[in-house]
């Protein structure tokens, strides 16, 4: 369970660490898809603080935040980003498929919906063993609008397994808003008809999130799946190839307006626990942090061609 | 005028809406985002959002709804945004698409197109950058287009949407900023057939799509060599047209394949394994397979560069061959 | 509309060709799977009796029922068992792909939950067009599970399209009884979370299900999907492979004291409408017209092998 | 003992549950209902439902349950019920059951076991009728395993289950009733190589799965007409052993290749391209390839019959290759 402090702190670290891919997407430093979380910080922030190391974790395509706050190393991200063997996917991966067996990071996943199977199957085999661990598996409101989506909630309720849903709903999926997506945009309601507890919750901010979590992870560690719906927004383009022409920037800067980070920083400092300079510095921090992961990732080396087809198959480097 | 691929397959699909009310487009994001690679953007302001019409991510369903909105009548242009997704929809494509007709003894036909972009190339990884379309030819039932230049990005639509059977159209992402000088009135485009691009007398390169301008490429080098290399482009996987195929390499002795896809259970198998039956007696050589490495796409530039065909690959097949010769 | 008499006419008429079909299967006249609907008939009755000719209707591999009903010529259904050119699929498809272009019939569908998109595209083409017709899609209580019952119950909602959802619930997906399935096994409550008109009918009763249709259709051509749970049972096996281990005998025979037809006939001559004699009658009928149906089948012709590849591509005979 | 294939099958999985508690079976009526085609019939009795778990129909969260399950240790087992169903869960098996290891640069594995009935041959018609197996082998980071014999039947799930990747068991459905007499403690089969199942020295016939037994009986009448034939069975169609094909092929020098698949982009065109590629020199004539007709199957069976692979085929194809020797 994370403190206040704590919270601030994570959150600060994905923003810098996005805004700084950001530049070094327009450097050509990284490239492919790049999807950032800008704006969405308080829910990976409220919910990975509730988790234990040993808890799995199952994420999307845009999903650097949740890779940090699980513990991955931010220079084994970067790295990553930067295709280089020291990644946390040995460069193979990229933005979109961030690894690491060690923090329990099943991987982010590009296929919308492909990662929720394997949430319910990682599930499933800590009801077999009985272990007693949470399976998170963050994913778009977008999904909820796929086949896998259904199958999913419904096997996970039907047979008890200890998932914790995380519906990360800011409102477009690219550019098609929910209610261009969804008959019906109450997601939470969606969720509890497959007869499991869901609600929706403030995702921009942070304490709301972790309170929510916390209660849901009980119901989860007592053995059933919890869906929540967590209220956000993406500040910044889908990718970086979006021209934004279905949303206008009005809205935009409404929403701005509750950047959960300055909300946040507001708050503690209301409440006394924590002053300006304190702030100041933990962001420095985090840009520190930040500067330390390019470093790394600068400084990482390029994977010999000759291991191409290495890990296809578990026994040798060639089909 | 001069027109990229991206812009001569919007101007085919706005000239097929505005002269036939059946044809619409639907897909996820075609319509207010302007498509995932901007090949619709303004199609929504020019045809309403009836007619292009944005669908939920949910790839079965609404390519399903193409298949019965065809049977009905109308003439669905359906995209998938890229082939990496098609897999959610391949029931709805092998099992209603390709054989509706067929069950119900041709009382029913699937008039559909369904476009998606494929191929690698953009450091996308392992689960976006795949290269299906031959893969798809596989299926009886349905007929697979792969454009390679402008003029058949611009081209291939109005004879896929006249056809009566489900027509899939693969895009290669590389080639929609390629860009030609098209005539005003850019004719349709025969897909029935292969289409000789290059002409040469040593060696023949069998190849489509994003493929193409590589071996085009490799042809001018080999030619620096006084190596006159042939140009297929086969344009269409399925039905294949094996005769341009086989009268070429029975005129050249030497054929190497070039496609993206994976090397094994590929489209290049399928082509050499018809020039094995057709003109066997004609090789001088084996035919040669230049493919992408069997692994799913790395992410770093190099070692995708290193899985995908090159202009470098198809020279050393071809000069192999020409020297063993 | 169709009145009482009728409604046991076209009841009779099912039990009937399924119940020589059972026989001419253990004679090895059909072959492939074969799905029977004896037990269910007062669905396929009370729906289709309120379609009109120029309605669409889309099965599942367990159609004759709905064929016949839609108006397909028994003859035509049985030669197409028998794997005659004269079949309505003229042999290609057996009992499985019953298809019917002049009776508007899309055919039946052996991957569950694989006729539902097809129905939703229908539908929209009627949209676009303006054509003011209904499309009537049939299925199973098993395909609820399956993603694209999801997909498609949100795209049909969505674009507010004139389908009837009607959910055969007949308790079991094989062998695989509901709520070994289904986290919440009320159907109608989780298809009303679509935003559509949902309701649950006896099955068993083919006044309530024309009844029930009745109201569904009305808001149907009003433009809006609706779905009804038809709750029903089959008395035979799943199909002629089944050993039925699942199942106990007891349950078998308490449904069957609820056989629609011998319930209706009942009912009809309690109120005087129909008498024994007639009833008697009505049932001679209905085996005569299966006697002809089998007959044509009979007499029906293979088509050559030479045109094997037929109907793979429109234009010509072969790929 | 004599064991059927059927029974084989089973009492590979009942060995594999009792001796590693990490494996256990989940599907479409594998417990209640005794499995679709009788598989696990008594298996729910003996493991208890938690190991022999019935699933709702949903082919794609089942089966990416089985992937995430194997993620995390345990061995499971997947049945699909037949290959037709299987396309619903291709996208978990393409872009995530082929891919994690590489795209987690080895930090992940999945060692997942999918079991499913492949085929024709049983009026089943259009839907329910495919070869998909061939299809399958295209993919790389799968392993696709085809047992033609009793015995494979029997002793190819440990190995698969030992395999730290996905294996895809394609079980063809007129070998379920097949027979044989088993030692009692059936080994373990190799599968990494291919099975040479009859020496010869004229022709090689090469196969699998369901064509296996055909392709035998051809054998025994080509040697009554003083032909040679040796037999291949493939076994693995990824990664295929061309090493045995292409030693058999170097000696005898003419090949049919016979696949229940259709044939364009099938496995018999890979097969074909190999021995192009590896053995062009070697042959005294261009390997043939026999295939199902390319037509959605039809219900009939003197016409599903015509389509399929036959004894008649194989003949044919056979004899005109020696005769053109
Ligand atoms: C099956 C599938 N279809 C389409 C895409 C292309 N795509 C990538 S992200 C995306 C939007 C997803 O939106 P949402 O689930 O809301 O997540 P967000 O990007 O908003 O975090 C789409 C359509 C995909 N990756 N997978
Ligand atoms: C996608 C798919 N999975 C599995 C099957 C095999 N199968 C055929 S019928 C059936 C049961 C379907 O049950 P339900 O939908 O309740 O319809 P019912 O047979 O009871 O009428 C199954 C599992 C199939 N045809 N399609
Ligand atoms: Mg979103
Ligand atoms: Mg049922």
């Amino acid at each position: 369970m994370r403190e206040g402090i704590d919270l601030l702190r994570d959150m600060l670290l994905v923003r810098h660490f996005e805004e700084r891919c950001a530049r070094l997407y327009q450097e050509s430093r990284i490239r492919g898809f790049l999807h950032l979380y800008v704006g969405e910080e308080a829910v990976a922030a409220g919910v990975l603080g509730e988790l234990e190391p040993d808890d799995n974790l199952v994420a999307t395509y845009r999903e650097h935040g949740h890779a940090l706050l699980k513990g991955v190393d931010p220079g084994a991200v970067m790295a990553e980003m930067f295709g280089r063997q020291e990644g946390c996917s040995g460069g193979r991966g990229g933005s979109m498929h961030l690894f690491d067996a060690a923090h329990r990071l099943f991987g982010g996943n590009a296929i919308v919906g492909g990662g929720l199977p394997l949430a319910v199957g990682l599930a499933l085999a800590d009801r077999l063993t009985r272990t007693p661990r949470v399976t998170a598996c963050f994913f778009g409101e977008g999904a909820v609008a796929e086949g896998e989506f259904h199958e999913c909630m419904n096997l996970a309720a039907l047979w008890e397994l200890p998932v914790l849903f995380c519906c990360e709903n800011n409102l477009y999926a690219m550019g098609t808003a929910l209610e261009r997506s969804e008959a019906d945009t109450d997601l939470s309601v969606r969720a509890a008809t497959y007869g499991m507890a869901a609600w929706s919750v403030d995702g921009m901010d942070v304490e709301a999130v972790q309170h929510a979590t916390r209660r849901a992870l009980a119901m989860v560690r007592a053995g059933q799946p919890c869906f929540l719906e967590l209220r956000t927004y993406r500040f910044r383009a889908h990718s970086m190839y979006d021209p934004e022409l279905y949303r206008d920037k009005a809205e935009v800067a409404r929403w701005k307006e509750r950047d959960p980070i300055a909300a946040f920083r507001g708050r503690l400092e209301a409440a006394g626990v924590l002053s300006p300079e304190e702030a100041e510095r933990l962001d420095r921090e985090a840009a520190a942090r930040v500067d330390d992961a390019v470093a790394f990732a600068e400084a990482g080396t390029l994977e010999p061609l000759e291991t191409l087809t290495r890990h296809v198959y578990a026994d040798r480097g060639t089909r | 005028m001069k027109l990229t691929g991206r812009e001569a397959m919007r101007q085919a699909m706005r000239r097929a809406m505005a002269a036939d009310d059946r044809v619409f487009l639907m897909g996820e994001d075609v319509g207010r985002y302007g498509g995932c690679f901007g090949v619709s953007k303004g199609m929504l302001e020019e045809f309403g959002a009836e007619r292009v019409r944005d669908t939920p991510l949910s790839e079965s369903a609404f390519v399903g709804a193409g298949i019965g909105a065809a049977m009905a009548g109308l003439r669905p242009i359906v995209e998938i945004m890229t082939c990496n997704f098609s897999l959610l929809a391949l029931d709805q494509i092998l099992n209603n698409a390709a054989t509706l007709r067929h069950m119900s003894d041709g009382q029913f036909g699937v008039p559909l197109v369904i476009r998606m972009t494929t191929g690698g190339g953009r450091q996308l990884a392992a689960q976006h950058s795949h290269s299906l379309e031959g893969w798809y030819a596989h299926i009886p039932g349905i007929k697979v287009l792969t454009p390679g230049t402008v003029e058949d990005f611009a081209g291939m639509l109005q004879p896929a949407l006249d056809d009566p059977d489900p027509v899939l159209i693969f895009e290669h992402g590389a080639l929609y900023n390629a860009e030609a000088e098209l005539a005003d009135s850019a004719p349709a485009v025969d897909i029935t057939s292969a289409a000789l691009r290059r002409t040469g007398t040593d060696i023949t390169l069998i190849t489509y799509g994003g493929s193409l301008p590589l071996c085009l490429d490799a042809a001018d080098q080999l030619a620096a060599d006084g190596i006159s290399a042939e140009v297929v482009d086969l344009r269409v996987l399925r039905p294949l047209d094996d005769t341009t195929v086989i009268a070429s390499v029975s005129r050249t002795h030497r054929a190497v394949v070039v496609d993206e896809g994976w090397r094994s259970v590929g489209i290049a198998a399928e082509v050499s394994a018809r020039i094995m039956e057709q003109a066997f007696w004609e090789l001088d050589g084996p035919v040669a397979r230049v493919c992408t490495a069997e692994v799913p796409l790395p992410y770093p530039k190099h070692l995708e560069e290193a899985a995908l065909p090159s202009v470098g690959r198809v020279l050393d097949a071809a000069r192999e061959l020409v020297g063993h010769g």
